[in-house]
């Protein structure tokens, strides 16, 4: 059984990936997940410098999803790549690095002295977190803008690059076009929906930050339609999420054109998923008689179903 | 500095209720099956519990490890939680029958350091923080450190377990909003009386949990009276791992340096100084 | 306790609506609510003539949600006024047809004809409907295009104009700003976000029309801080909807800036629903001595929460 | 023309499980304590239950009312429901216990009009579609009409109460598909030859319930014996009360024009002439 894939020219051994800012640095967990078991772990987004996020309460529960608010805290590119990818590198495991930035020039730096770092296997470019005002998300909702930040980091790595798109534009599919041609080796979707919750008693909003970004299984039916655009407007590998929690839910994604997927929110709920995840995987590649995964991305057969019964 | 500790691997058990046990209308004493997480419990860990089988809730709860409980033989069996009905989550727990599954993840977060004689301990709890403090004292009571238990609540109805602290020997002082049990008022009053009355020669330390505000006014006396004080803070927490920051504390580091400070990670324990109680929410 | 509001000259008595393709034509639920206790009855959507709509399979749950892709079945305008009409009136329902067309003739002419009727209070334009493949949201996701539909229709009615915003686009607020331009007496949003659902095991979509719209609780945090955006744009009165199910979802979207809400999904689930929410409604303003909900309109305190901690 | 009948105003009662017997590892019975859903409630009419408290899932499920329970006295009491496990929703029913509370709305539905005799009844159940036939049953032994049952399911173990039929004096046709009890095969076999036997002269009509390729077969059986052939439908609902247009089937109008018509106020009980069947999604 084959459950490998390729993004540029990283081999993944599996298609499961831990979400940025839902896995920590990646060694939180490396005392209860074997790291190296996973096809690859999205650190927490970083910026150039430390930043200490926006002030509590940072996250609400919301039905069958969660609003957070943390403003990317992190403690900038020198000091993960002194005090964490040691470590990550000791446990072999494969290490995507979700970059922020506040301006063009700050991607392209952070991008560059990742570059050189060892034991860095990606960059993912985070132009779509809704939660910080500057920057970010003013990239990844404009075409120009997407189109740029991925040039600009095109020329000065040679890790493959993979823009984050963000959920919250008309037509995702015009922007996965747009890192296409600007020489992304693949895009990732969803990050977070942007959205608010208020708790009616005080009338202040739940979050300090007001607004913050939905997660988790409330918006699969939409990140799965997005994926679905995507795979339908580019031929890039394809990283898919929001919402994964079982392994139907990994499938689906696959199905309608993701070649990998992250996990955010169900990892919080369920920090040993990966192991049942990647058992489902088997599970059903045996009993649907799959020998290489990646034949099933984008097999959704949507020829179409009895219409012809209705004339009007 | 704070202090390092080494943290025990925690286990996720689809854990079975084995009681529970309704202290009022909106307490009750929830009991779990879960021998790996009750061996592993250092004083003041927590859990992370799913509080339904479904998606609703999505994310699991903290609760404090209340009582490790213990098989005929004495061999940890499993742990129980004083749970307190606020919304959906402790609700559903507060409903669990024996025999429903849901799992329990721990134990979790940097413990209780027990101080070891002759200095004493003195612990605060207001309402439900009495959570993390029978299983403190049954450690502090094996190293025979003399131990006191401030414990505030709105009424008598609300103050619950005191036997199991005399038990184990802990003097225990009573207050209540309305006055129906012990001191009326705030249970600092008493405390702040004991410690004025205390010589600076007779070492102690605070271990304080509850609301916010009462934490904060502890923290106030304990550097007022130049005391070591320790709180147990209760920030909403969505992994409770260390993968999230979603549990963040204003906490000052060795240089004085304020940093938003993982609590499930680098607490739920912190010296009260270090602390920015100003930027913490009261809730 | 005054729960009233004014949209353009139509005066509803409180701020509850049932939501379009929610609720049949009205008269389905007749005998089981008294619809003149509720704000209005925003009737399923209408095109010039009769439509059978998309086949089975229709809807599909997901988590705390659910696609529809109904399709706009429906009897057409003039077997509406013919056959539903006369009972909404008997029975005193506040009557707001939620109109659809191809083109922009068919919305001016639909919206004629409804003009004529007696017993229509007001004209709901769908521009949003995500099931459609001509016209509807292609009018929506177009500011050009909301402002051809909204101005067109103004111009042959004296009904109170209502475009329905689509959530499928980068900047809400800009849409209710081309409908406040364009002459319309308010705005409602959110209609259905564009989703989908694979079956992992037949890999087909679960729904006959491949995507579908998503509504429900899932998605009421993105409705909500839409409305919030749009409530910082417009002066005009917002009709709010997405996800609500409970007295305090109602309270939130209110507080967020909806001067009225619609009820949707929750009335599948609760068809006893109306008089719950206008109870608890009731219970809120004595407890929050609340004399005019209207008062409570966009008060959400957004004043800064404790920022200043940090200095970074 | 599609009979008429006048709807019983429904109502929603947040009803307790009375009890709840399992009858294999995927059927249960659950007894629902709903005095006023069970004195309107008619042949082939259904409710609308929510299977849990919270969100998830979220939308009411459909079920036929299996049987009207009564008290001591005869006094309708609540209904029962046999409900198959095939998801979430139907999980969370087999596993109720006595006590719970779940929301019930009904009844809903066109129910099944029970011929008089000298016409007989026979009643085509499939697995699970056996539900809507016990209260036909006991309506026709009310009115004395002379009622046979075929019903078939995968095997002996999947055949449940036949004798509650028994006892209402109806003649029960069995088949397994693996032979294991009665007629090996299809339930359709023996119908046909029943049919096939039968003089044309003797009046009967067919009442079908089961999976959608059974009812199609049993609807061609009818149409070439020139039977008169109701079928009760389970589509996807979102509503139960003609609000959603989710549960539509292509059925034809008095002009024989096929439009999309709701099952759950339309039907779900539909004269199987009326089926564009191929139009029918199999599941
Ligand atoms: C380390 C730790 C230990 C805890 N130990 C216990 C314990 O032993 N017993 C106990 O009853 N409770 C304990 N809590 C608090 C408990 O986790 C919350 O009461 C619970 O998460 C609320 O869930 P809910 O679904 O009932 O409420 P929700 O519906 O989620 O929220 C209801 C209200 O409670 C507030 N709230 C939500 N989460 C928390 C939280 N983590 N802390 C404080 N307030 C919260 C919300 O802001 C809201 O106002 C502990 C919390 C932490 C962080
Ligand atoms: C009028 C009517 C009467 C019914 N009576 C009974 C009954 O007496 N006993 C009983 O066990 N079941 C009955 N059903 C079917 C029952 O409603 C479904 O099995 C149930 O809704 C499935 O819910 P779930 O959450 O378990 O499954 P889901 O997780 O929602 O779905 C599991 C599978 O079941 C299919 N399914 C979902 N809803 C329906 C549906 N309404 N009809 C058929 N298949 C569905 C799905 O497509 C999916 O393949 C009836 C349905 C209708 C419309
Ligand atoms: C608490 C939290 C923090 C996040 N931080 C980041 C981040 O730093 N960078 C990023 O690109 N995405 C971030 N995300 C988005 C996730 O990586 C992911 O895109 C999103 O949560 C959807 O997946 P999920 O539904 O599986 O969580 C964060 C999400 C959550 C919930
Ligand atoms: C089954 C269904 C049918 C709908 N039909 C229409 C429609 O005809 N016209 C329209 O404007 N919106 C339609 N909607 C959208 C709803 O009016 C509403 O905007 C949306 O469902 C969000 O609200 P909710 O979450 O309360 O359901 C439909 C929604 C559902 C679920
Ligand atoms: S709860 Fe997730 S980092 Fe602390
Ligand atoms: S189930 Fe909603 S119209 Fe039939």
């Amino acid at each position: 059984m084959d459950l490998s894939l390729n993004i540029g020219s990283l081999r993944l051994k599996n298609p499961l990936i831990a979400a940025s800012g839902c896995f920590g640095y990646g060694v939180e967990y490396a005392d209860i997940v074997d790291l190296s078991t996973l096809g690859g772990v999205a650190v927490k987004g970083l910026f150039l410098s430390e930043r200490e996020g926006h002030p509590p309460p940072r996250i609400v529960e919301t039905p069958s999803g969660m609003l957070n608010a943390i403003g990317l805290q992190g403690i900038g590119v020198h000091r993960f790549i002194r005090e964490k990818l040691p470590e990550l590198r000791e446990r072999r495991a494969v290490v995507i690095v979700n970059i922020c930035g506040t301006t063009l020039d700050e991607y392209v730096e952070v991008a560059r002295i990742l570059s050189d770092a060892a034991g860095v296997a990606a960059l993912e470019l985070n132009i779509s977190c809704p939660n910080i005002k500057e920057g970010g998300i003013t990239f990844g909702c404009s075409l120009t803008g997407t189109h740029a930040v991925v040039s600009a980091v095109r020329k000065v790595t040679r890790l493959p690059v993979i823009p984050k798109l963000t959920p919250n534009v008309t037509d995702v599919a015009s922007f996965a076009r747009a890192a296409e041609e600007a020489g992304a080796d693949a895009v990732s979707l969803v990050n977070t929906f942007l959205a608010m919750a208020i708790d009616v008693r005080t009338r202040r909003p739940r979050l300090s930050n007001i607004v913050g970004g939905l997660s988790g299984p409330a918006i699969r039916p939409i990140a799965v339609r997005m994926v679905y655009e995507c795979r339908n407007t580019v031929k890039l590998p394809i990283i898919g999420m929001g919402g994964i929690a079982t392994v139907d839910d990994v499938l689906e994604f696959m199905i309608a054109g993701a070649n990998a997927v992250q996990v955010g929110t169900a990892n919080f709920v369920d920090p040993f998923i990966w192991s049942r995840l990647l058992d489902g995987l088997r599970r059903y590649m045996r009993d649907e008689k799959i020998a290489r995964l990646q034949d099933l991305v984008g097999t959704v057969d949507t020829t179409a179903r009895e219409q012809a019964w209705i004339s009007s | 500095m704070a202090q390092v500790y080494t943290r025990d691997m925690p286990v996720d058990i689809d854990a079975t209720v084995m009681g529970n046990r309704r202290l009022s209308a909106d307490y009750n004493v929830l009991a779990i099956d879960a021998p790996e997480i009750a061996s592993r419990a250092r004083p003041g860990q927590f859990v992370m519990m799913k509080t339904s089988r479904g998606l609703d809730p999505l994310l699991r709860r903290p609760f404090s490890i209340f009582e490790i409980l213990r098989d005929d033989g004495g061999a940890p069996r499993g742990v129980s939680l004083l749970n307190k009905r606020v919304g959906g989550g402790t609700s559903l727990l507060y409903q669990a029958e024996s025999g429903a599954r849901l799992a329990c993840l721990g134990p979790l977060g940097r413990p209780f350091e027990p101080v070891d004689p002759p200095a004493e301990a003195w612990m605060v709890a207001g309402g439900v923080g009495l959570a993390p403090f029978l299983t403190l004292a049954e450690a502090l009571h094996a190293r025979a450190t003399p131990t006191m238990l401030f414990y505030g609540a709105r009424h008598a109805g609300e103050l619950y377990c005191v036997d199991r602290f005399e038990t184990l020997g802990v003097r225990v002082v009573l207050a209540t909003e309305d006055g129906s049990r012990g001191a009326h008022g705030r249970v600092t009053a008493p405390l702040e009386s004991a410690l004025s009355r205390r010589p600076l020669g007779e070492p102690l330390k605070l271990y304080v949990c509850g609301p916010t505000a009462m934490m904060r006014a502890c923290a106030a006396l304990a550097a007022s009276h130049g005391r070591a004080c320790d709180v147990s803070l209760e920030q909403v927490m969505g992994c409770g791992l260390g993968g999230c920051y979603s549990c963040v504390v204003l906490a000052r580091d060795d240089s004085g340096r304020p940093h938003h400070t993982r609590t499930c990670i680098d607490g739920p324990v912190f010296e009260a100084s270090r602390i920015v109680w100003d930027a913490v929410d009261a809730h």
